[in-house]
């Protein structure tokens, strides 16, 4: 199923894109989608201790099983106001 | 009501356009961006936003204030983009019947908007930029 | 600064008039008259006040202020003599480098005013008038 | 020696005038003034309780040692905001 990513801020500007689309199995949960973004854009690693993920705009725990088309933003801490 | 801008922030705007109908209070609170983060000089700031995301947050916090405290309006304004030093980047007012309920919310919406609400802030220093928190 | 007056009150003007050099927070509270007092119709007020000793009051708070807390520039304004209701009788506003001090720093002012500072407050109702707290 | 007593509000009203001037001994302490204020206008008496003194705009009690043209402000509760 296809699953597209969203990068904000440092993340974005790391990897050099705002989005990526990925194709994964079926059964996958949140926490597949991290492994896979962390061979792809191994320079966003080392962030994902303090990265929250939401999944169409909810925020999820890494546990979370996805469905076809889901967007999952990948969400360094905020720092609006 | 919630704003998410790449327009220049006005209090004025956002208080005239709160409904006050039998409030004794009214407050507004201004962020304002500063000229110097921990001693080093900010020439600009840009702000970036998830911003379907942050209008259902910004949505949710304001369902919460009204079930937590007796407030009749309030409107919150987050500029995007691009914010030079001395413009305003929130605002957030409050009309209540008593003043302690506005005093409460605002406090609530920026503690929890800081923490919580996909927006992030970049800061552009003389020689250096760099996004803050990350 | 300080002003107690018979003229109109807006936030607009204190908010302008206030200096906001380095500042990354204005907070600014409004004390509307409402329209009804327990349930009883209030059809006008109207504020006393023993001038020069509330001027004194009033410059005190302000002093105690700048001790207190680390702000930037505070005004508070009063309006004196008949006030309608949905008009505007105090104003406080506040700039300060980070937004804590603006908001303890209001409260304060806003609890020592009702307490401490010689004005009074008749209020109108449709068949009679009482001076509040007497 | 001569004290000016100022009235406002409630206390203004009773009175029907915003001031008085009393002729009171040289050793007068806020506490005569109250005594000498509750007999020349008794409608007033019963709000003394409530009532603070303020001498040349400054709070004092009733100990306070007045001087020739002192100002005594009655002060009835604050209701201002």
């Amino acid at each position: 199923m296809k699953i597209n990513i969203l990068l904000f801020a440092n993340l974005k500007e790391i990897a050099q894109q705002s989005s990526l689309q990925l194709d994964v199995p079926e059964t996958a949960i949140v926490s597949d989608i991290i492994d896979i973004v962390k061979k792809e854009i191994p320079d966003i690693a080392p962030h994902f201790k303090s990265i929250m993920i939401a999944v169409n705009m909810i925020y999820v725990e890494n546990s979370f099983k996805l469905n076809n088309n889901d967007e999952v933003a990948l969400i360094p801490p905020a720092s609006g106001g | 009501m919630i704003y998410i801008t790449e327009n220049i922030l006005t209090t004025n705007k956002y208080t005239q356009e709160l409904s006050k109908e039998f409030c004794g209070s009214i407050l507004v609170f201004e962020g304002i961006t500063r000229e110097y983060t921990d001693g080093q000089k900010v020439t600009k700031l840009e702000y970036e936003c998830y911003e379907p995301m942050a209008k259902i947050m910004l949505e949710e916090i304001e369902k919460e204030i009204f079930e937590k405290w007796e407030i009749h309006d309030i409107i919150i304004a987050h500029r995007i983009g691009i914010v030079d030093i001395g413009e305003t980047s929130l605002v957030v007012s409050v009309s209540s019947p008593h003043r302690q309920a506005s005093f409460d919310a605002i406090q609530y919406v920026i503690n929890r908007l800081k923490k919580d609400v996909p927006i992030w802030k970049k800061e552009f220093f003389e020689n250096s930029a760099s996004w803050v928190n990350s």
